[in-house]
């Protein structure tokens, strides 16, 4: 009897290639990469259990998880706000999995594994608000969406998450976008579409940063 | 339209949909069929200020209750329904 | 003066100096046998009937400010018969026949244009549906076919057949639909009753009706006075709800805003009217050049008579998906109709529970193409106190009943119907 | 060779002349300057004809210089590129740029249509409600082509638009509109005090009318005002300036639409580019300072080629350097009209006469009159001799009563201006009408926004950089920007005079629409038939509805009927106003969305490999699923189907439902939740069990079924139908936080993360066993039908498995984390191999469910009842759910309604079609004996013949019953046998076994 391997294939396996896409200047106007296997748990606060919730993530994470459209960096996970009473725990090598928080938040919370079910990408560049202005109706202007900010929106009528990480080194404002993995491909081609005349640089990262 | 979401802020009219009048409340188990007839036929159709359900289902998914100008479209109130955000309930 | 080719030569001689009034500009009288409120298509044609149908010609049509100023003149201008359920059907089929007749019946060139309606379908599920319609109609005795690709390809060679999103397979074509010009339906109605006695009160807005100790109404008041009448008919549409409040009641009914769109006038590009079945678009190319389209509605209750954004680039990313030749074509005008919206999709030609007050309201996006069957119909109820067979499903009291006439199948939620 | 530029004078204008440009217009060639607009270049080129009008065909020349143009209207491009009803007065010249005339034929000199204009008595407004009624069948077949035909402007492309669009979101405190002084005051005060500010402008350069009438700012020429101006906005952190960009629309909250031509000055976008741009912005407040438009004069011959706005003639000599005529004569009633005889001596050309209406003319005026040797004369214009060639002779009646003429190439005429009051009024709002100007200005405007400068009125340059600047800087401070807005630009404010004159009485066709060929007597007759309401007169004379939507024409129409009816022109009113500002082409407003991108995709876990395996993809709502799976050698879908099928029924098959909507139901009120949403009761199943669910609307019709399962006390897994996946969500959540805030319960849709495979077939047991974790027990006893409950798999990774069977058959659902899908699918085939193992499509998923009588989305149409579909006994009378109250009216519970009944032809090699009706046998069918229809149907490979299921009247008691098959539509007429919907082990020995 054969054992089987379980290999995990990102919803974009097929639609990312590599390399610059569109315009080609001397830099590409934006930076797209894939970030591949990551642990994402939606907690939802249960009736009534908002503050002893907090409490708990807050001894859980060393940090308050937002209650705002905010996104936390803890020391090893990204708390991101996704509606009133809930957000996602985006960290990786199982550090919080559903196994490992769903005894920390018992009675306090409901928790869904939503690993599968997003697709993660970071997007910076030159020319990166220019080209989310086209799918975004968010105000990304540097004063208004400031590092960790986060928001629950849409792209192409499908809901996303959005946060801005925090900028690069060179001072250039990262924004990070979790999408429904079904929708993934068809998102990402109208990304590219969206960013061919800034020229996009095309990359994939299998870990999480 | 731009609405003020309780949770996310100042937000598109596409991120949203719209459901009625929040006026009728859903009668008892024990409302004869006549009050529940009323709850799901029968409307005021106000020309004016009236109080509706709103989804956010482009966002949060949220469940609204905004007050808004059928004349004008201004929106005055945006709140959210009792069970958006009850984990704060009683806290 | 009868209208024609001849008396036009003649009037040309003149310098055209000796036309008349198209309708009487009337003063109220104190009392008529029935007064219609509302002075759109529906008011004025139930006015037409009531007078050369039935003899009743101690009639006033009240009209708030010009007549056509409400959804007769913001319409898409569409007529067909294309309904799939009982009570739909053969109404909508009367309709059509009230059109075939109607420059004849109106001396009025009303430019009825029967240039074919085509729904298209792109699954097979849709096909089904559609076949289960159109068999509807034939059994009803109205003309109905299903195309295939084939068939759609040859009659529209210029829709997106090669990389369409989602790949239109046939459709199910009406070619007694059409269209005819919605202002021409107004005046030519004014005309045609104007000539047989009915008076026509513009800007005369109803305030209160008049009640007896019974509780029957027994007139109305009005921005020019306090009108008696045997019985009061309501053809409101955008004001159904507003105008039965004074009366005390509450209708099965939301009223939603409607856009719709005109592009700059064009030279013949489009042979028919067409419904995209893969996304809110219907289109057709009026006599003068334009293109007349729009989709769905707004989805909020609105008395604004104007949408927003959301709708409009919904409805044109409808338009370049089925046909993406149209991209340089240019948007002349948006508006926006309020539109009645039943809770199950059909309107309601009724008595009301109030003694001598009659109904006619929730046409949806039905309302234009019912014109000349609502006024027939609504007629016979106010001359006979009884509902004519072809309207006999129109009942107030369906939803109570449960006899709901749901065309889409989507319940009592107006903006999904 | 392009001919010489013999209009263009020798030096002055805006345009680049080392940059020169080649193009065509009606196959001729020409060349013009980078600078350009197509209708400058015409101009310097000595081009007066350049279209035929709407009904009459008559000659037609430049009439404006602006987006306000009524006649200069071409076909742009050519091909698949054609743009018809371009306005050549706004369209930018390029290298090659080809234009043609429209609405002629032959040609544009000698069009054979202007026949038309022998019949202009009879052709007058509203002529056709008047005849061709007779007889009733000509009108489609004779009278409606031809007028068909002869109506239009330009011909559309007829073929895709190459192009690419896009859309686009800004947000500001404060938007713009017009860079003319007012514009560009109120960008510098606002963007002075800290506020981000857009400046949209139509134009390609910026200036409004200062780039024609120059002036003096802050002690400069304009032009060095505007550079200056320009540097410091530039410099500012948060102003974006935006040319080429039109703001068209005011929406709700502060939403605006703009229309950015970002590439219709080149022959063709660069690659990756669009060819434009449709924003939405969204901005705190707006400044409308749009302008306002030059109004003409109505007299007869106005529409001769040769008179022109008087502002535009100036624009074309000062902005373009090119001269319209060589010898001018000025028709005006206003102070400002003079202007253009300003600019005209100081570019050399000689003018023939003023004839100015007003009582008085300023003494400097007259002055000018003597040092230039011209007449000024007193009175008004009442006829132009000329042609299409142009004007030739221009008689002028004298105050007094006397008659003049005088002799001249061209004719400026100025009426008075109009303030630009569309994106003011585009909330319904109505303009007021001020006397001093004799004109319509703003009287509110939709929340958020103000306008400023000529556009509301103000028309001297002082007075708009004044109003300008304050509107700028206390937008800013209303969007709680507190920077210094700095010092006022400030310029002196001309003298402004205006004696009110609409219409020159005299023979001959006087035109108010020119586009549209409106006359005033058309307005006469309009009123003289009762269409007198301004809106009425708009629909019966087509007044303003033109491309040019009115604005040269809607207030001289109206004042012409106000003057009729002896009403004064506030009492007579406007029409309402509608967006767009300027018509937008309908491919800006889709976008992106075209094609293949018209909507989103969505791609089932294994959709990669089923491509690999070459099956045929349908779409379903946004997903595409495998139809079939084609093999080698079968002749169509039906053989591949039936194939599948008999794979199924016979071995092991497996089908991807990973598009059913899953949503975890959690928390302790969870069964609770689930009992008041289902007809059924969920709080007393198992953990570990699964059950069937329907749900109801409020109105008492079924909504959605599925299957959920408990999988812990707290924790459910509930999944909805493929296409109520969104709706069922939305409704839930309805349901948990309006109607029962009292519950503790979270909802989430998962389905995106689990790939769900059904594997049905007698087979099925043996091959899972290869995949599944062997310490699984998988028999009946531990792991009986309707159970649910997480398995290892083999190799490490968890699934869940849920007993359920849509086919009837032995089957199992099998759920892995979304990633493992692919893996999961190409597992499935390498170790079922030894049995066959066969993926179906969504055709043998309906085949088998068809068979067993499971209804589906044809049968849950929204109009049917739980008992409708057979499951009238599921609906509790324990408790309390939606729709409960609704579903028992009489209407409902009626014993007469059509109910699901299994359907089969009494010949087995007759077909079946969905859509057919059920007619009694033997009777005619009609609107009386139409007893319902057919819902699904399929080839059945198990029965070896057609069968469906439908909904037909009292149908359960009528099984065994031969009924007809009326199909019209597509010629059919068949007997069917009403029967059991189950065809297919009807005790379900199979799928519990």
């Amino acid at each position: 009897m054969a054992e089987f391997s379980w290999a995990s294939r990102s919803p974009l396996e097929q639609a990312l290639v590599t390399g610059v896409h569109g315009a080609r200047g001397v830099e590409a106007g934006i930076l797209l990469t894939e970030i591949r296997n990551f642990d994402l748990i939606q907690v939802m606060a249960r009736r009534g259990k908002g503050a002893e919730l907090a409490k708990a993530a807050k001894a859980r994470f060393g940090m308050a998880a937002p209650d705002t459209p905010k996104a936390v960096q803890t020391k090893d996970a990204t708390l991101i706000w996704s509606g009133p009473d809930q957000f996602l725990v985006l960290s990786k090598d199982g550090k919080y999995a559903m196994n490992t928080l769903a005894p920390a938040f018992s009675g306090l919370a409901s928790l869904s594994d939503q690993s599968h079910a997003r697709a993660l990408i970071s997007i910076s560049g030159a020319k990166v608000r220019t080209m989310l202005a086209k799918l975004l109706s968010l105000d990304l202007h540097p004063a208004v969406f400031q590092v960790g900010a986060a928001a629950a929106t849409s792209i192409d009528h499908t809901s996303v998450t959005l946060w801005r990480g925090a900028d690069q080194t060179d001072g250039r404002a990262v924004f990070n976008l979790l999408v429904f993995a079904t929708f993934a491909e068809s998102l990402w081609h109208t990304t590219l579409d969206a960013g061919a005349e800034y020229g996009i640089d095309i990359r994939y990262s299998e870990e999480l940063a | 339209m731009r609405i003020v979401c309780p949770f996310c802020g100042e937000r598109e009219l596409g991120e949203f949909t719209y459901l009625g009048d929040a006026k009728p409340q859903r009668p008892a188990a024990d409302a004869s069929e006549d009050a529940v007839y009323d709850y799901v036929y029968l409307r005021d159709n106000i020309a004016g200020v009236m109080s509706e359900h709103w989804y956010h289902g482009g966002g949060c998914r949220s469940w609204l209750k905004i007050t808004r100008n059928t004349l004008t479209h201004e929106i005055s109130t945006v709140e959210p329904a009792a069970g958006a955000g009850a984990a704060k309930v009683g806290a | 003066m009868k209208y024609s080719i001849f008396s036009l030569a003649r009037a040309a001689l003149s310098g055209h100096k000796n036309w008349q009034r198209t309708w009487r500009d009337a003063t109220p009288k104190d009392r008529y046998d029935v007064v219609v409120i509302g002075g759109g298509g529906h008011g004025l044609a139930t006015a037409w009937f009531l007078a050369s149908e039935h003899g009743i010609r101690n009639v006033a049509v009240l009209e708030k400010g010009w007549i056509g100023s409400g959804n007769a003149g913001r319409n898409t201008t569409i007529i067909r018969s294309n309904y799939g359920l009982p009570g739909n059907t053969g109404f909508y089929e009367l309709s059509m026949k009230l059109w075939e007749r109607m420059e004849q019946d109106l001396n009025y060139n009303t430019m009825v244009s029967q240039r074919g309606v085509i729904n298209l379908y792109h699954s097979d599920a849709q096909r089904d549906a559609y076949a289960r319609r159109g068999n509807t109609m034939r059994i009803n005795g109205i003309d109905a076919e299903l195309l295939d690709l084939a068939a759609v390809k040859k009659m529209m060679p210029f829709l997106n057949f090669d990389n369409a999103r989602f790949p239109v397979q046939g459709g199910l074509l009406q070619r007694r639909g059409g269209t005819a010009r919605h202002d021409a339906v107004v005046w030519g109605y004014a005309h045609a009753a104007s000539a047989l006695g009915v008076d026509i009160i513009q800007n005369c807005e109803v305030t209160g009706f008049v009640r007896d100790a019974n509780g029957k109404v027994t007139g109305v008041e009005t921005s020019r006075g306090r009108i008696g009448a045997g019985k009061v008919g309501m053809a409101v549409a955008g004001s159904s709800s507003r105008v039965a409040s004074m009366a005390g009641l509450r209708l099965p009914i939301e009223s939603h805003v409607l856009q719709a769109f005109v592009s700059e006038a064009i030279k013949p590009l489009l042979p028919n009217v067409m419904t995209f079945g893969a996304g809110h678009f219907y289109v057709s190319q009026s006599d003068k050049g334009g293109l007349v389209f729009g989709g769905d509605i707004d989805g909020y209750n609105s008395y604004a008579q104007r949408g927003n954004m959301p709708v409009m680039e919904d409805v044109c990313e409808g338009g370049m998906a089925l046909m993406p030749m149209i991209g340089r074509v240019r948007l002349l005008r948006q508006w926006g109709g309020v539109m009645d919206m039943s809770m199950d999709g059909t309107p309601i030609i009724d008595k009301t529970p109030v003694d001598g007050l009659y109904l006619n309201a929730g046409w949806c996006y039905g309302g234009f193409k019912a014109t000349p069957g609502s006024g027939f119909v609504f007629a016979h109820l106010l001359a006979r106190d009884e509902s004519h067979e072809e309207a006999a499903r129109f009942r107030l009291d369906r939803f109570r009943r449960g006899a709901a006439i749901d065309e889409k199948g989507v319940g009592a939620q107006p903006n999904l119907h | 060779m392009a001919g010489v530029q013999a209009n263009r004078l020798a030096n002055g204008g805006l345009i680049d002349r080392l940059v020169s440009l080649n193009f065509r217009f009606d196959g001729k060639s020409f060349s013009g300057f980078q600078g350009d607009t197509l209708a400058s270049a015409l101009v310097a080129n000595g081009v007066k004809l350049v279209g035929r009008s709407f009904k009459y065909h008559r000659p037609r020349g430049i009439l404006t210089a602006g987006s306000e143009e009524p006649n200069a209207l071409v076909e742009l491009r050519s091909g698949a590129r054609c743009e018809p009803n371009t306005k050549a007065t706004t369209a930018e010249l390029y290298e090659g740029l080809e234009a043609a005339s429209q609405n002629r034929w032959p040609s544009l000199r000698h069009d054979l249509m202007a026949v038309n204009q022998l019949f202009a008595p009879i052709f007058v407004a509203g002529f056709y409600y008047k005849t061709f009624m007779w007889p009733a069948k000509f009108w489609e077949a004779i009278y409606e082509p031809a007028i068909r035909r002869a109506a239009g402007l330009g011909r559309a492309a007829g073929i895709a638009d190459p192009d690419h669009y896009d859309k686009a979101w800004a947000h500001c405190d404060v938007l713009i509109a017009g860079s003319g002084p007012a514009g560009l005051a109120a960008a510098l005060a606002a963007g002075r005090s800290g506020a981000r500010v857009i400046l949209c402008e139509e134009d390609f350069a910026l200036g409004g009318r200062l780039l024609s009438d120059g002036g003096t700012i802050d002690g400069m020429p304009a032009a060095e005002w505007i550079s200056r101006t320009l540097t410091e906005l530039v410099a500012l952190p948060d102003v974006r300036i935006m040319t080429r960009t039109t703001l068209f629309g005011v929406y709700d909250g502060g939403t605006y639409g703009a229309l950015e031509r970002v590439n219709d000055h080149l022959p063709s976008p660069p690659e990756h580019q669009v060819r434009q741009r449709l924003w939405r912005i969204v901005a705190k407040r707006c400044v409308v300072a749009a302008g306002a438009i030059e109004r003409p004069i109505v007299f007869a011959g106005n529409d001769t080629p040769g008179v022109m706005m008087a502002s535009a003639m100036r624009t074309y000599v000062a902005r373009y350097a090119a001269t319209p005529a060589r010898r001018i004569a000025l028709f005006t009633n206003n102070e400002d009209g003079w202007r253009t005889v300003e600019t005209a001596l100081g570019a050399g050309l000689q003018v023939a006469a003023v004839v100015d209406a007003r009582p008085d003319v300023s003494p400097a005026h007259r002055s000018l009159a003597s040092k230039g040797g011209f007449p000024v004369l007193n009175g008004s214009v009442s006829a132009v001799d000329g042609g299409k060639d142009g004007v030739s002779k221009i008689s002028v009646s004298l105050t007094g009563g006397a008659r003049a003429e005088v002799e001249a190439d061209g004719l400026a005429v100025s009426g008075g201006w109009n303030p630009a009051v569309g994106l003011t009024s585009y909330h319904r709002g109505r303009p007021k009408w001020q006397d001093n100007i004799a004109a319509f200005v703003p009287d509110g405007a939709p929340p958020g926004m103000v306008a400023v400068g000529a556009a509301n009125g103000a028309f001297t340059l002082g007075a708009c950089l004044s109003q300008g600047f304050a509107a700028g800087a206390q937008a800013a401070r209303d969007a709680g920007r507190s920077g210094k807005a700095g010092s006022v630009p400030v310029a002196a404010d001309e003298a402004f005079s205006l004696t009110p004159l609409w219409h020159v009485a005299g023979k001959g066709k006087a035109f108010v629409d020119q586009q549209h060929d409106v006359t005033a007597s058309d307005i006469e007759l309009a009123q003289r038939e009762g269409f007198e309401s301004v809106e009425h007169l708009k629909r019966y004379t087509t007044l303003g509805m033109a491309t040019d939507q009115g604005k040269t024409s809607n207030v001289a129409g109206l004042a012409i009927m106000a003057a009729v009816t002896g009403k004064s022109i506030p009492e007579t009113g406007t029409t309402i106003y509608r967006p767009p500002y300027v018509p937008v082409a309908i491919g800006a407003f889709a976008g992106h969305h075209r094609d293949e991108n018209f909507h989103a995709t969505r791609l089932t876990p294994s959709h990669h490999w089923a491509a690999e395996q070459g099956a045929i993809f349908v779409d379903t709502g946004l997903w595409k699923r495998a139809q079939w799976y084609p093999r080698a050698g079968e002749k169509d879908w039906l053989e591949s189907v039936t194939r599948e099928v008999k794979a199924v029924r016979s071995g092991v098959g497996f089908c991807d439902v990973s598009t059913l909507g899953k949503i975890d139901v959690h928390g302790p009120d969870a069964g609770a939740f689930l009992d008041r949403v289902y007809i059924n009761t969920f709080s007393n199943l198992a953990v570990g069990k699964a059950r069937y669910g329907l749900m109801l609307r409020e109105d008492g019709m079924v909504y959605d079924d599925g299957t959920t399962s408990r999988l812990a006390e707290e924790q459910y897994f509930l999944t909805t139908t493929t296409a109520k996946a969104g709706p069922v969500m939305q409704h839930l959540e309805f349901c948990r936080q309006v109607l029962f805030p009292e519950l503790d319960v979270q909802l989430t849709s998962v389905s995106d993360q689990w790939a769900q495979f059904s594997i049905a077939g007698p087979k099925t047991r043996d091959l899972l066993r290869e995949i599944v974790d062997p310490a699984e027990d998988l028999s009946n006893e531990g792991f009986p039908f309707m159970g649910a409950r997480e398995v290892a798999l083999r190799g490490g990774i968890k699934a869940r498995l849920f007993r359920i069977s849509f086919s009837g058959e032995m089957a199992f659902e099998i759920s892995v984390p979304a990633r493992h899908g692919d893996a999961l699918v190409r597992n499935l085939m390498q170790a079922g191999a030894p049995f066959g193992v066969t993926p179906y499509g969504t055709e043998a998923l309906s085949v088998m469910r068809i068979e067993k009588g499971h209804v589906a989305g044809p049968e849950l149409s929204g109009t049917t009842t739980a008992a409708d579909l057979g499951l009238g006994k599921m609906m509790s009378t324990k408790k309390d759910f939606v729709g409960r109250v609704m579903a028992g009216r009489e209407a409902l519970v009626a014993a007469d309604r059509q109910v699901v009944v299994g359907i089969k032809p009494t010949d087995k090699a007759s077909r079946l079609r969905s859509g057919a009706h059920v007619i009694p046998k033997s009777e005619i069918p009609g609107p009386g004996n139409d007893q319902g229809y057919v819902t699904s149907v399929c080839f059945s490979p198990t029965l070896d013949q057609w069968i469906g299921l439908g909904l037909v009247e009292r149908g359960r008691e009528r099984i065994g019953e031969i009924v007809h098959a009326h199909d019209p539509l597509r010629g059919e007429d068949y007997d069917v046998e009403l029967c059991n919907p189950v065809f297919y082990d009807p005790d379900g020995g199979r799928q519990r076994g």
